[in-house]
């Protein structure tokens, strides 16, 4: 295995100085909030979903290299996605575009708290649209096992 | 499964207080494992193994050693999910011992859940710690706490049960899976299945029964659940609390502190997930620990062995016990009606001396209340002597025991 | 009193843990001490001692290993009592830690004696355990929490107290004897002496204190004052609830069970003796006994020697830490005013980022809020950086921190 | 040390069996209760008292048989005494009475708690006829340092 200092590569550097999609939207469709309770990372993130698409994503709060890295690359990511397509996206997308795929456990809290987030936000959204109650359930077991 | 040809006299080596002497060179023949069960050195190698290679605080910190304390104390958790069936493992929650796991509930549920004129059902055999919870609960909130009698046979009488659930006043029942003083295991699917006609949460004080015999918490179907590490091969001062997450969800955080929290604010503070809300505080890590060293013992011995090896012992005890004169066993003999704890009366004689004058022989029994004052007074009795098992006694220590009792009846001129 | 001529080096070979190497084999360098502290072998090999040869339940039983059992639980508590200077062994209670500790005071003392509109003071740098039991009685009485704010240096603003205290609503001041992140030592006498001229009780958080300087609860003058074991060299799982006895007469129980009760009967209970009224349950009874260990460890070192020693640490590592560029050490650099915990951050490196490339290298320093979110917040980080030192810790151990510093410098092109 | 087992010599057994002083009194100038909250043993003691003295004591109670002996020693040795005398009966003049003055500590308590209830009976009557309240406070201290 790796040392787990490599992690703290150039682009991770970059990022965590030079977070993309950070701030904040006016009047987003959805907004959610979370944080870790174990280290006090806290993310907050907004989208503007038109046709169902993601038009706009930003993502602000504090956090880590690895946080603020990871923040971003979810942001890239979802930015223009259909829902469904964002409902998809798996921690292994986040991680693998950062080469951070053997993140020790208490790290891998840090990467993926805007995931979380970000599904949150989703999930909210959705339960708020849905009709159907049996989608509103697939929705919660879904919330449930994401990590 | 395991094979049943397991030899439990071999295991003996691995209890290194087995080897002891006590009073004038005699040889320890403990039975009074209901009380606390000794260790082996797998158990105390395990927190021995903690303190001089992993230990950290836990759960908050990047370094090796916290990551590596972290997975340790997390293991515990998963194995004891396995070891009383339990599928959510965020449903368990670390105490230190079944006092505490019961007062959590109390506090946490009890507290905002009973009103007055509730009704809360406990037993005539219940420990202390099953009874003076509810009445503080109970005598706070102007509720009510009501006793489901037992007959002579030491069985609960569940005609009571039926006449308490038919009021519809009654928010919890409550009983232990096995009395700690008459050996007796509860029909608890019974009383559960009556409960759930009425939408009564239950709990069970599996304090006596997780040590002693296959325990299976999807089928009981109850909805809270103790159980104390110190009685199964496990280390003083951990337990478990397991709640179903249904109703753990109802509950209010019982200690505030590190750990529980999610963001802490001056004026508001939100909690933290499952189960770490109910987790105050820096755990009993090493404990933890330890007991799942314990947990992985008795798993590889197999429950349905060590409950056939009770059964044997407990049998072959009742049948030397019954022949000595004067001699009163409480509690029914069917033995699949009972686990192995033995509590018995000699005589006139006071359990206390009979405790004192068998230990000079190096038997130790207990004698007293057994923490149980309201059996004893339904029993009409002041204390027993209480006799009980676990995977390393032999029939020989039973011997000696009876050759103890004969003791007792010269000095006692019985 | 100790001679100052104790070699703190030689104690090392007493921890068996400070041999072991980490990561790509680099030796371990534990600066996370106010987290938890390592364990020597005097206290492993007591609470294997305790399991091999004594281990029984305590206080009720009359056979050898009980007896043998009890004497050397209640053994700690003398010891205890002699370590912090209090006279009455029986307003010594034993609980979990200090989260417990302080939680039973919310529970016992201030279920019953805190009313609507009454006001709690506690100060901005207290640990979570000191925050949340306090929100959470408050807001079930209808009672307010205030803080006592602190200023640049890190210190208390003791005009804030005065102006509480005024108001003639306090009826407990609660803080910590040293701060867990800036490591401020509090002048806890000034305040005792304030509130006792408005009649208002005091408990002091002593988790900090006790494990690294002299405590006299007598001079100190409170009325609670909690500390953990861990912290001091001993078990995890073990705390102490120190309550003037005055104070403990008028508390309801806490756990109801075994141990705390004098006669239990079906619709009432009647309280045993102080302390165990207190002492529900089979306490942590191992535990218990290898604190007295690490009691009496601490007490051959002497506690001015443990201070004298961390100062010399504290001030090598705060000269040497400032002399790094964008380096930022928060609180008092007045050693005389603070003990061995210095929390810094490094110019715009996230304190997890610093802690994980640490780690690397060994070390082992704590990152994050250190469960005091409401002092981050005033001091406008999302979180710090912590080393803090204890008896075994070394000048050249400080020098590897700074090294490894270096390389965070590197990474991140500072 | 002597074995333990020796304490159960015929004199115990005697008293165990055949309890002196065993009963109630009618109309008792004083009565108090107490019990050992780790064994159960529970024992009343009722007195009457003329001009200073303990004209009649009787008690009853559950108990062991050292807690029946010590109970019948301890009324025999009250009986007739003048309360100053019975206030200065300490522990050693029961235990040395029937030679357990080597007791262990757990059982100690089932020797001695009949002197703690007879003290406890004694200064509940004293507090009550007392005036002086530095006396009521000596004696408070007295019942705290019993054992
Ligand atoms: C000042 C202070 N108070 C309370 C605590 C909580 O102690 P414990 O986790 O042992 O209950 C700690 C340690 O984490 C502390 O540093
Ligand atoms: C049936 C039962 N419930 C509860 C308890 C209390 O367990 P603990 O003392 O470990 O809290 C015991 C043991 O003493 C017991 O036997």
């Amino acid at each position: 295995m790796s040392s787990n200092a490599d992690i703290y590569h150039e682009m991770i550097i970059d990022y965590s100085r030079n977070p993309v999609n950070y701030g904040k939207i006016e009047n987003p469709d959805v907004t959610f909030h979370d944080s870790n309770p174990l280290c006090g990372d806290s993310i907050d993130i907004d989208m503007k979903i038109v046709d169902d698409k993601v038009s706009d994503i930003k993502f602000h709060g504090k956090g880590c290299a690895i946080c603020m890295a990871c923040s971003s690359v979810l942001t890239e990511i979802t930015k223009g996605k259909g829902i469904e397509e964002v409902r998809n996206i798996t921690k292994h997308d986040v991680l693998s575009e950062l080469g951070l795929e053997h993140l020790q456990a208490v790290r891998i809290k840090c990467a993926l708290l805007s995931l979380k987030v970000l599904k949150s936000a989703l999930y909210s959204y959705l339960g708020k649209h849905m009709t159907d109650s049996q989608d509103v359930d697939k929705l919660k077991e879904e919330a449930a096992n994401l990590y | 499964m395991q094979s049943t040809q397991i030899s439990f006299e071999k295991l003996r080596k691995d209890f290194p207080i087995l080897q002891r002497t006590v009073r004038d060179n005699k040889t320890l023949v403990y039975l009074d494992n209901a009380s606390t069960t000794q260790k082996p050195n797998q158990v105390i190698d395990a927190i021995t193994d903690y303190y001089k290679n992993h230990n950290a605080n836990i759960h908050r910190a990047v370094y090796a050693l916290a990551e590596e304390a972290t997975e340790l104390y997390e293991a515990t958790r998963d194995k004891i999910a396995n070891f009383i069936h339990v599928k959510n493992r965020e449903e368990i929650i670390f105490v230190r011992g079944t006092t505490e796991a019961i007062n959590l509930v109390a506090y946490a549920w009890g507290r905002t859940h009973i009103q007055k004129d509730d009704i809360i059902v406990t037993t005539e055999y219940e420990h202390h710690s099953n009874i003076v919870p509810w009445q503080l609960l109970t005598q706070e909130k102007g509720a009510k706490l009501e006793y489901i009698r037992m007959d002579d046979n030491g069985e609960l009488i569940l005609d009571d049960l039926d006449k308490y659930l038919a009021t519809g006043k009654v928010k919890l029942v409550t009983f232990s899976l096995m009395s700690n003083v008459l050996g007796t295991i509860t029909d608890a699917e019974k009383i559960v299945s009556k409960c759930k006609e009425y939408g009564v949460l239950t709990l069970i004080d599996g304090a006596q029964a997780v040590p002693h015999m296959p325990v299976n918490i999807e089928k009981l179907d109850c909805d809270f659940f103790a159980f104390s590490g110190h009685k199964m091969l496990g280390p003083t001062g951990i337990g478990v609390l397991w709640v179903r997450k249904s109703v753990l969800q109802t509950m209010n955080p019982f200690h505030g502190g590190g750990d529980m929290i999610r963001e802490v604010h001056k004026y508001e503070t939100t909690w933290n997930d499952l189960p770490y809300k109910f987790e105050a505080g820096t755990p009993n890590i090493a404990d933890v620990i330890g007991f799942g060293a314990a947990i992985d013992y008795l798993t590889n011995l197999g429950m349905d062995n060590v409950r056939e090896h009770e059964i044997e012992l407990t049998n072959y005890a009742i049948e030397k016990l019954s022949q000595i004169n004067g001699l009163t066993i409480y509690g029914t003999k069917d033995i699949s009606k009972r686990g192995g704890v033995i509590s018995f009366n000699f005589a006139d004689v006071h359990p206390h001396d009979v405790a004192q004058i068998i230990d000079e022989e190096g038997i130790a029994v207990r004698s007293g209340h057994h923490c149980a004052q309201v059996l004893m007074e339904r029993l009409n009795v002041a204390a027993t002597s209480r006799a009980s098992f676990y995977i390393y006694n032999t029939k020989e220590e039973i011997d000696s025991l009876i050759n103890s009792l004969n003791k007792v009846a010269r000095i006692f001129k019985l």
